[in-house]
């Protein structure tokens, strides 16, 4: 029996600060009345110091290599847990106005974003299929937090059973995986799987299954129009931007560190996958009328495009799924903080059409959302391009060109949903105006915006900082 | 060599405009201001890039003003710089962009501090596409662009606005994304983005073809040639004046610039092996847009479909790589830019009495609008490329420098010589002659002061550089002849190559 | 050696038929109830591959309380049973197809396992010997491992959580026990002294 | 002096247009902005209600001389004319010390196009050819800015007029001192503008307008061709200056160039080209349909433009490239063939038409063949010499025209005439003068020139010289008809428009002047310079300015007695048939009118040339143009392009959507395809990757 | 007639099999679904102690234990859900879910 000692557990210290900052509060919710004001601002702080205690740790291993911190995870837990953060802070009023302030939400989305600190570290399947689960179980209840919403609850159980059969999925290849290597450290499976068998194959198809589903990548996306309709805006906005980080994250270090010698199988999936995904979700978006809905197939195309950095499977292309994901990050959080500002004084509304004439009736808001919009169409000089930029040009180097023809093709499909609300918000007649913006929704937006046009100017270091980032994966 | 980055300051200047206005108010006194803040914007942005063409030196092929930032991390920097093709376009943009502003002073009524911003954000991107020297930069300031026209073209076009303003921009994007890739590849064949090294690079044979094609496939459309035209007259027909002249005068010209900048010189062998069918397209443009223009009812579609006919004589010269045809295809677009800018701000004229482009509702203007009569007949001339205007001096170097090379092309191409004096003509005579009998036209007046302004320097220029176009073809000879040596070295050297084999 | 076998059949056909049962009852009882004779036969195979623990685990964990649960559910909500199984058939021929082909690739794939060449040295934790299964277990789960442990235990958490934040229903109208409510009552507060003189009443 | 030659039209012309718009400006001013938008729309708006009550009542437009003359119109004449007659003062000067002094120059004025080894300079070239020319243009535009004066005293816009009159001098002159192609062209298409300009001059016809675009164009064709000599002698010679290319001519004999698979003898081919440009100017056959039609210009425009001068432009190219025609035989048999060929087409038609201008444009016509037909055979100073010529008596006759049409007030028909020759005895007897002169009575200037053709054909050496021999002689006797019956029937019999005739009147003397100068020169103009341009003196007077032909102009001297009169007896049988016909026996065109109908409605519609181009080139231009607008742009380019593919990329969304049930099933079941695909893949085609 | 861990293998595809099978086949009841994935995941379990023990490795089933725990934690988490859908639109059917499409 020996002892482990405490100090051996500091990579671990932003999640374990977050799962007992979480309990604290649960405590503090539980035994005070109406503290969901304060349990709220207690996990926006919790995680905030978890994104720089993230930041300000040095590489090491923790439980025997089940947990890792490379630059790679800090890179993706100051994103995952700084969008978990804003997702919060966009929620709060929301909460208020529409009377659902309890303090579990708050809660829950700590332990979830426990869950994907886990996750990103990952060293091993077992902490990997940990850290997914309790990522995953937090979101299931989120999405049916208005319990009392038909839609809700829809989108809950939706989300339930799919990512249930999902990570039965992922489960199952793990054990193919296990099986066949004998070990479930992603080290040990990368020596035992160097000469590959089909068998390996089959385990590798399952678990990129469950991650595809994660990160909703076609055919594993279908979950994610209905659920981002249905669930509360604000945790669509959460769905949007954390989870998606921690599943590419994982995605990312699953494939790069685990399977390093069978490559041409994994590419191929993940070329597939992405062109799917990427063409799906230029395509079906166009059809939707509800914003969110759109959103959610938007993000299913920007998974594809992400997932065209990983398939180069090389350090740049990793490179540009992290700056990808950085990207993507500042974008949907403003075009949700854009949605949830979509309130008149008779509720919500979350039709496209909505935002008719909004260059009239609030200059400011449709200018930031036009610039996001342009910038999730990937149009220079904005963020969004760069994004774009950096992936292709991993996948060119990679000799994708397939892959990269078929992917901005679909970009420019995509550009024409993207439009098609730039057009609503400046070519057509003004609707009725929407209440004003509450303050934290305004900064959000403001630095989203301000981010995605301005990221141009000085964008060397965050590509520094994801080219470092990637290089640890290799 | 500067001792200030006079470059970036011109290409970024006008963003200073766009903070000001940013600053005003939205009453009326802000609107006023921000017309004023745009016009002088533009105007200092004009002094400036004037010294920049005082310091030039054009008997150096070399790049110049060049400065340099490290940016993307390795996979794109910040370089400008200015050699002898660029510098005309520079000029070309800032000068015309006061005339814009001016022409917009009362056609543009509502969102006038929006409109003023799109504008001074587009001629940041467009004297920065022309000046950048890193690929990625290029491609930055080039698909930018897209932004504020989109905007302009939506916000304050026409009635079929969104049509026009969405198949401008899917379409243009199209083509040019197809080029991002074929940028990235160049990065990792030879390592850089730098343009200027880029230019020295040997692309291997087998690449050549398919980053030539990425990058037709993205100058064609801008270009715009057969048959990937018709987002153009759809565009220019909804734009307002003032983008119309923008899109016509400088955006157009991004393509042919993109062709001499890259096409020519960075994949010599299959520009060689694909100038037959630039050829060929040139000369359906040429041709086909012309007929097409004959039987238009609506001026400005007319005045589009001749540029795209003007654009087929730019994308023959330039590709028959010949000095004359070259610096031909140069002046073509300088000229073009200042021509056919002219016309759609005489239609514009019109427009703003009339609210209507529809030749019909035309004529006998002459009767009732003297100086404009004399003023569009001068730009319709020089649109038929009337030897005294600088419309001849482009379209007869280009046929010159193109019969050098292929016969039949530059004979067939000769042919729009033909049918543009029909189609500009036709429509000379149905709005400015004839009598007039539309009781609408009754009170029309002609040109205002402002509107004498803004037509003054074009006519000045278009008669300058019919007389005497040495300042701009001496400016660009130089780069000219150092791109077609090195053009035909390549060439000499792909050859002796192919011999040894 | 037949009589492993033979018990590896019972308990396999068992297990398959029942879990086939599952999916195809008309009655969600009766589902659940094969679902617990799946698991039970499930667990004959664990105990025959040697993990009698999980073995254990299944019965208590899955049969005492998973499926008690499921039951307890179904139970509770209405579910009008005779519409079950309509439109079962209606993908039934193409949902066979794909599982069928689904089915035979992982059976192939499967059925022709071998251990891969570099196994035996990849092998974290090797199975003890001479300690019984709960004992190898739970040297490793509670030292090597103790990171899934307690990533475990933060599960249930969220399960626990996520159950009542959902469920819980805070009637109102519905009196509660307040015992510092009502051990902080005092004469004051509860007991008012009205002072009603004679003939006039309350009304005035 | 040179410079001044060339400019001070020019600068006529652009004080005259200043004036012209100053004027034009005054009557109607420009829209004055304000930045109060409102304020503006409503004041346009009241603008136009006010104007259009203001319009009807002080200015109408349909009786446009009822507009006040143009501000400033007398001092855009005065300056115009007097900035002309010291252009025409300079160029008798240069003329006599070019001509006769050899004074050759070349000025070179400054670089106008250098791009890589192609080199144009804006020179003037002044030789003996350009000598020629330069009295030739300044003199008639002299006398038709002068004539203009009393012509256009009714038209309110007198200053434009006299503004274009100046631009086309200058264009023309810059023509005839071109010291390259360039320069050439741009004084071709130069002088095409200005004929555009003047044709179209009465804007509010249509007629105008119509023939003015078609001047226009049928010249464009031609231009096609000249540019494309242009192009093809810079690319073999490396310039397009005339000493460099005549330099280097004869090294490009035997030479090919693969024109469209033909591989064409180089100098032929170049010949070829640069003539179509001048059958496109010089309304040679195929391409003459231009010149009748221009005669819907104002007069003096078409005794300058379409007679004199702008038309002969051709024939002053032949003659200045003529070292390069020499080389060519087949290029210059050519020549011979199409001018013999309008000789003889233009005169028939001329037989029958009716309006005075236009007979006498198919003359002009028919005498430019002759020009030509001197050119093919190599007699390049004697087509100069008739070119000379011609410019007196034409203008003569085209400004006589228009005195006629004025004392008839605007009436051209020369059916509705008749008898004017008490009326208006002066212009009687200078239009006799000029109709003496054109068809060649003895001793007068077209005597000498033409017969000197028709003699030069005798004995031309080239395969249609023969033709062009019967061919003109032909013309020659149809000319005489035809001019005859122009003044018998406008001058002789009795007048058909009582009210026009009574009314109709002398011109004012700045009208008779011209007229009388121009008598002059077409009895003066032939004899005393017969030597220098067809006679011995030829060499010394043209020296290399056109190639010399001594053979040729031997020859002529040496032509048998039976062809010298040949062309004066052709003369006097027309003579004496129209005047048999149409001062005896006016029955009898009548009846022969009758008898021949089909015969006369074909010359009467010009042989069917508009409507033959009508059919093959307008009609199926515009049918073209429009199937290539709708059927190409918008059902091909677009229907396959972009709105095709957007309609497809709608399709695909909306199936792409309706894939979205919103069941559970149909999500795990695309979850169980995906993956069920993917282990496929790998089981049976992708695992062989590795 | 030895039996292999291919046996076992095959029971647990088997099971797998028969647990997607009940997801997607299933029209009416989603408690089913939830039984579905519980098969599924025995099926797993199934796999990872068959392993376990013939690579001799106790990894497996330290796996499968805690499969087990997650398992159960998502079943409660899953009924809950479907407690609360149930209270809004009174019934569990599956063709009922399906407000939001498209």
């Amino acid at each position: 029996m020996n002892a482990i000692p405490l100090s051996s557990m500091t990579p671990a210290l932003p999640e374990i600060v977050l799962a007992a900052g979480a309990m604290a509060l649960l405590m503090v919710g539980a035994f005070r009345e109406r503290s969901a004001q304060l349990v709220n601002l207690g996990a926006i702080m919790l995680l905030v110091a978890a994104a720089f205690l993230a930041a300000a740790l040095p590489d090491g291993t923790a439980f025997g290599g089940s947990f890792t911190v490379d630059g790679f995870a800090r890179f993706m837990k100051v994103l995952a847990f700084g969008g978990s953060a804003v997702a919060l802070v966009m929620s709060l009023d929301y909460l208020a106005v529409e009377k659902q302030q309890k303090f579990e939400f708050a809660i829950l989305i700590l332990l979830s974003a426990t869950g994907m600190g886990m996750l990103i570290s990952a060293g091993d399947l077992i902490a990997l299929y940990l850290g997914l689960e309790l990522m995953s179980l937090s979101l299931y209840v989120v999405a049916a937090f208005n319990r009392d919403s038909v839609r809700s609850t829809e989108a809950g159980l939706k989300y339930f059973v799919l990512g249930a059969l999902s990570s039965g999925m992922l489960l199952y290849g793990c054990s193919l995986i296990y099986g066949f290597t004998g070990t479930v450290s992603f080290a040990g499976i990368a020596k035992a799987s160097a000469n590959g068998g089909i068998g390996l194959t089959f385990g590798l198809v399952f678990l990129f299954a469950g991650f595809c589903f994660k990160v909703s990548a076609v055919p594993f996306h279908m979950w994610t129009p209905d659920v981002y309709e249905g669930a509360p805006t604000p945790v669509s906005a959460f769905f949007a931007a954390a989870p998606k980080i921690a599943a590419m994250a994982i995605f990312a270090r699953a494939t790069i560190s685990a399977f390093p010698g069978i490559v041409p199988q994994w590419q191929q999936i993940v070329v597939f996958v992405a062109i799917a995904s990427m063409v799906l979700g230029a395509f079906a978006a166009i059809g939707q009328r509800n914003i969110k809905r759109l959103m959610a197939y938007s993000s299913i195309g920007h998974m594809g495009f992400a997932l065209v950095g990983l398939a180069s499977g090389t350090a740049e292309g990793v490179q540009g799924v992290l700056v990808y994901m950085s990207i993507y990050l500042a974008m949907t959080v403003g075009a949700f903080a854009v949605i949830l500002s979509m309130r008149r004084p008779e509720g919500m509304v979350e039709q496209i059409s909505d935002l008719a004439g909004l260059s009239r009736t609030n200059p400011a808001m449709a200018f930031f959302l036009a610039l996001l919009l342009f910038s999730l169409a990937g149009i220079p000089p904005l963020a969004g391009f760069f994004a774009k930029y950096y992936v292709f040009l991993g996948a060119i180097k990679a000799g994708l060109y397939g892959l990269a023809v078929i992917g901005v093709l679909a970009s420019v499909v995509g550009a024409y949903y993207y439009l098609l609300i730039v057009k609503i918000m400046y070519f057509d007649e003004p609707a009725k105006g929407f209440q004003p913006m509450p303050g934290e929704l305004k900064a959000v937006l403001g630095v989203a915006g301000l981010f995605n046009l301005l990221f141009f100017v000085y964008p060397a270091p965050l590509i520094a900082a994801a080219g470092a980032a990637a290089k640890s994966l290799f | 060599m500067a001792s200030w980055p006079i470059l970036s300051v011109t290409t970024f200047l006008p963003l200073a405009g766009v903070l000001f206005i940013l600053m005003l108010r939205n009453d009326e006194a802000g609107v006023r201001n921000a017309r004023w803040v745009a016009l002088w914007t533009t105007v200092v942005t004009f002094a400036v890039s004037l010294n920049l063409l005082w310091r030039f030196d054009p008997s150096s092929p070399e790049f110049q003003f060049v400065e340099k930032v490290e940016w993307l991390g390795g996979y794109g920097a910040y370089k400008m710089g200015v050699d002898g093709i660029s510098l005309p376009f520079v000029i070309l943009t800032t000068a015309l962009m006061p005339l814009c502003i001016a022409a917009s002073w009362q056609s543009i009524q509502t969102r006038v501090k929006e409109y003023m911003i799109a504008f001074l954000a587009l001629e940041v991107l467009m004297v920065g596409t022309f000046s950048a020297l890193d690929l990625v930069l290029f491609y930055l300031f080039f698909e930018g662009g897209l932004i504020p026209m989109f905007l302009i073209i939506g916000v304050w076009g026409g009635p079929r606005r969104v049509y026009a303003s969405f198949k401008f921009f899917l379409y243009t994007l199209l083509g040019s994304v197809l080029m991002l890739l074929a940028i990235m590849a160049m990065f990792w064949q030879s390592g850089t983005t730098d343009i200027v090294t880029l230019l020295r690079h040997a692309f291997p044979r087998e690449m050549q073809p398919w980053l030539w094609l990425a990058f037709f496939a993205s100058f064609a459309v801008k270009m715009p040639m057969w048959p990937v035209h018709t987002w153009l007259p759809d565009a220019h027909v909804e734009a307002p004046t003032a983008g119309s002249v923008i899109l016509a005068a400088i955006l157009l010209k991004m393509g042919g610039y993109g062709f001499l900048r890259f096409s020519l010189p960075m994949f010599p062998i299959a520009s060689a092996d694909f100038a037959p069918l630039i050829f060929a397209l040139s000369v359906i443009a040429i041709v086909y847009t012309s007929l097409v223009a004959i039987v238009q009812d609506d001026m400005k579609k007319l005045i589009a479909y001749s540029s795209v006919a003007h654009m087929g004589f730019v994308t023959m010269g330039i590709f028959a790589a010949t000095a004359q045809g070259v610096a031909g295809g140069i002046f073509q677009m300088i000229s073009h830019g200042i021509v056919s800018a002219a016309l759609f701000l005489c239609v514009g004229v019109v427009y703003d009495r009339m609210h209507s482009r529809e030749i019909a509702a035309y004529g006998g203007l002459v009767s009732r609008m003297p100086v404009y009569a004399a003023v569009f007949l001068l730009f319709t001339l020089a649109n038929v490329g009337l030897p005294g205007t600088s419309g001849f001096v482009g379209e007869f170097l280009t046929l010159l420098g193109t019969f050098r090379v292929n016969i039949v092309v530059a004979t067939l191409a000769t042919i729009g010589v033909i049918l543009s004096a029909g189609y500009a003509l036709w429509l000379y005579r149905k709005v400015v002659f004839g009598k007039l009998e539309k009781p609408s036209l009754a009170g029309i007046r002609d040109m205002g002061w402002r509107e004498g302004v803004v037509f003054a320097p074009l006519v000045i220029l278009t008669l300058l550089f019919g007389f005497y176009p040495k300042p701009v073809l001496d400016l660009s000879a130089a780069s000219v002849t150092a791109l077609l040596e090195n053009y035909q070295r390549a060439l000499g050297a792909a050859k002796t190559a192919a011999m040894l084999q | 050696m037949i009589i492993p076998a033979l018990f590896f059949y019972l308990f396999a056909g068992v297990c398959i038929a029942a879990a086939f049962m599952v999916i195809a009852a008309k009655n969600p009882v009766h589902s659940v109830l094969y679902l617990i004779l799946a698991f039970v036969n499930a667990a004959g195979l664990f105990v025959m591959m040697g993990a009698e623990f999980l073995a254990m685990i299944l019965i208590v964990v899955y049969v005492g309380a998973v499926a008690v649960l499921f039951l307890f559910v179904v139970m509770m909500l209405d579910v009008d049973f005779a519409e079950l199984r309509q439109g079962f058939l209606q993908y039934l021929p193409v949902g066979a197809l794909v599982g069928a082909i689904f089915l035979a690739e992982l059976l192939l794939v499967v059925g022709a396992w071998v251990i891969g060449p570099g196994v035996p040295q990849t092998i974290a934790a090797p199975i003890p010997t001479g300690v019984n299964n709960t004992e190898a277990i739970g040297r490793v789960l509670y030292t090597q491992y103790v990171y899934y442990f307690q990533a475990a235990a933060v599960v249930l958490l969220v399960a626990m959580i996520g159950a009542i934040v959902l469920t819980l229903r805070h009637k109102t109208g519905v009196k509660r026990q307040d015992i510092g409510e009502q051990v902080a009552r005092t004469k004051a507060t509860a007991i008012e002294i009205v002072n009603v003189k004679p003939g006039q009443g309350l009304g005035a | 002096m040179y410079q001044a030659i060339v400019l001070l039209p020019l600068l006529g012309a652009i004080l005259a247009g200043a004036i012209s718009l100053w004027g034009a400006r005054a009557r109607f001013p420009g829209a004055e902005p304000s930045d109060d938008h409102h304020a503006h729309d409503h004041a346009a708006n009241g603008h136009a209600h006010h104007a259009e009550a203001h319009a009807g009542a002080a200015h109408d437009d349909h009786h446009a001389p009822a507009e006040p003359a143009a501000e400033g119109s007398r001092a855009a004449e005065i300056i115009t004319t007097s900035l002309l007659a010291i252009a025409m003062v300079l160029s008798w000067i240069a003329f006599w010390r070019v001509g006769f002094g050899g004074e050759e120059q070349r000025i070179v004025l400054f670089n106008w196009m250098i791009s890589g080894d192609f080199k144009v300079d804006w020179a003037l070239r002044v030789d003996s050819l350009t000598a020629v020319m330069l009295v030739v243009v300044t003199t008639v535009s002299g006398l038709v800015h002068l004539y203009s004066i009393g012509y256009m005293a009714e038209d309110p816009y007198r200053p434009r007029f006299f503004a274009y009159l100046s631009l086309f001098t200058f264009a023309m002159l810059a023509l005839v001192t071109a010291d390259n192609l360039a320069q050439l062209f741009f004084g071709w298409e130069g002088v095409g503008l200005a004929s555009y300009l003047l044709i179209g001059f009465w804007y509010h016809k249509p007629e105008a307008n119509a023939a003015a675009i078609k001047a226009f164009i049928v010249n464009r064709v031609g231009d096609f061709g000249f540019a494309l000599g242009i192009f093809a002698v810079f690319m073999m010679t490396g310039s397009i200056d005339f000493d460099t290319i005549f330099a280097q001519a004869p090294s490009l004999t035997g030479k090919t160039i693969n024109f469209f698979g033909w591989h064409a003898d180089a100098l032929t081919l170049i010949c070829l080209l640069l003539f179509m440009g001048a059958m496109g100017k010089s309304a040679q056959f195929l391409l003459h349909t231009w010149l009748p039609d221009a005669m819907e210009g104002p007069t003096p425009v078409s005794a300058l433009i379409h007679a004199a001068t702008m038309v002969t432009a051709g024939v002053f190219m032949v003659a200045r490239l003529s070292p390069l025609f020499e080389l060519s035989p087949n290029a210059a048999a050519f020549v011979t063939l199409v001018g013999a060929t309008t000789a003889f087409f233009a005169a028939t038609v001329g037989l029958v038409q009716n309006d005075i201008k236009r007979i006498v444009a198919y003359s002009t016509c028919s005498q430019l063949g002759y020009m030509f037909v001197a050119m093919g055979v190599g007699a390049y100073s004697v087509g100069m010499f008739h070119l000379f010529t011609h410019a007196f008596f034409k203008a003569l006759l085209f400004l006589g025209s228009g005195s006629v049409i004025m004392a008839m007030h605007h009436e051209q028909d020369i059916r509705n005439m008749g008898g004017l020759k008490d009326k208006i005895p002066f212009t009687y007897w200078t239009m006799v003068i000029g109709t003496l002169a054109l068809t060649g009575f003895p001793l007068t200037a077209g005597y000498f020139s033409k017969d000197a053709i028709i003699e030069a054909a005798f004995v031309g050496k080239n395969p249609f010289a023969a033709y062009a021999f019967v061919l003109t002689v032909a013309a020659a006797g149809l000319t005489a008809f035809y001019s005859w019956r122009l003044i018998y029937k406008t001058f002789h019999g009795t007048p058909h428009d009582k009210h026009h005739y009574d009314a109709a009147r002398e011109s004012p003397a700045v009208i008779l002047i011209p007229l009388g100068v121009l008598a002059l020169g077409s009895i003066a103009a032939g004899y005393p310079f017969k030597e220098f341009f067809a006679g011995h003196h030829v060499a010394e007077f043209f020296r290399e300015s056109v190639k010399q032909s001594a053979a040729v102009i031997e020859a002529i001297h040496h032509s048998p007695k039976i062809v010298v009169w040949t062309p004066t007896v052709m003369m006097a049988l027309g003579w004496g048939v129209a005047t048999y016909f149409y001062l005896y026996r006016p029955d009898i065109p009548a009846s022969m009118m009758r008898q021949h109908d089909a015969l006369y409605r074909f010359l009467l519609n010009k042989w069917y040339f508009d409507e033959i181009y009508d059919v093959i080139f307008v009609k199926p231009a515009l049918w073209l143009g429009r199937l290539l607008w709708k059927g190409g742009d918008g059902r091909v380019i677009d229907g396959f392009g972009p709105d095709g593919v957007s309609a497809r990329v709608l399709d695909v969304t909306r199936n792409v959507v309706r894939l979205q049930t919103g069941y559970l099933y149909h999500y795990a079941f695309a979850m169980l395809i995906g993956a069920a695909a993917l282990i496929t893949w790998f089981m049976f085609a992708g695992g062989g990757a590795r | 007639m030895t039996i292999g861990l291919g046996h076992y293998l095959s029971v647990a595809a088997i099971l797998f099999t028969l647990g997607i099978l009940g997801i997607f086949l299933n029209r009416k009841n989603v408690i089913v679904i939830l039984m579905s994935i519980e098969l599924i995941l025995l099926a797993v379990n199934i796999n990872l102690v068959a392993f376990s023990t013939h690579i001799g490795d106790i990894m497996g089933q330290v796996f499968a234990l805690l499969v087990l725990t997650v398992a159960a934690a998502e079943a409660a988490i899953g009924l809950a859900i479907l407690v609360v859908y149930f209270r809004n639109r009174g019934s569990i059917a599956v063709e009922d879910i399906n407000l939001m499409k498209g």
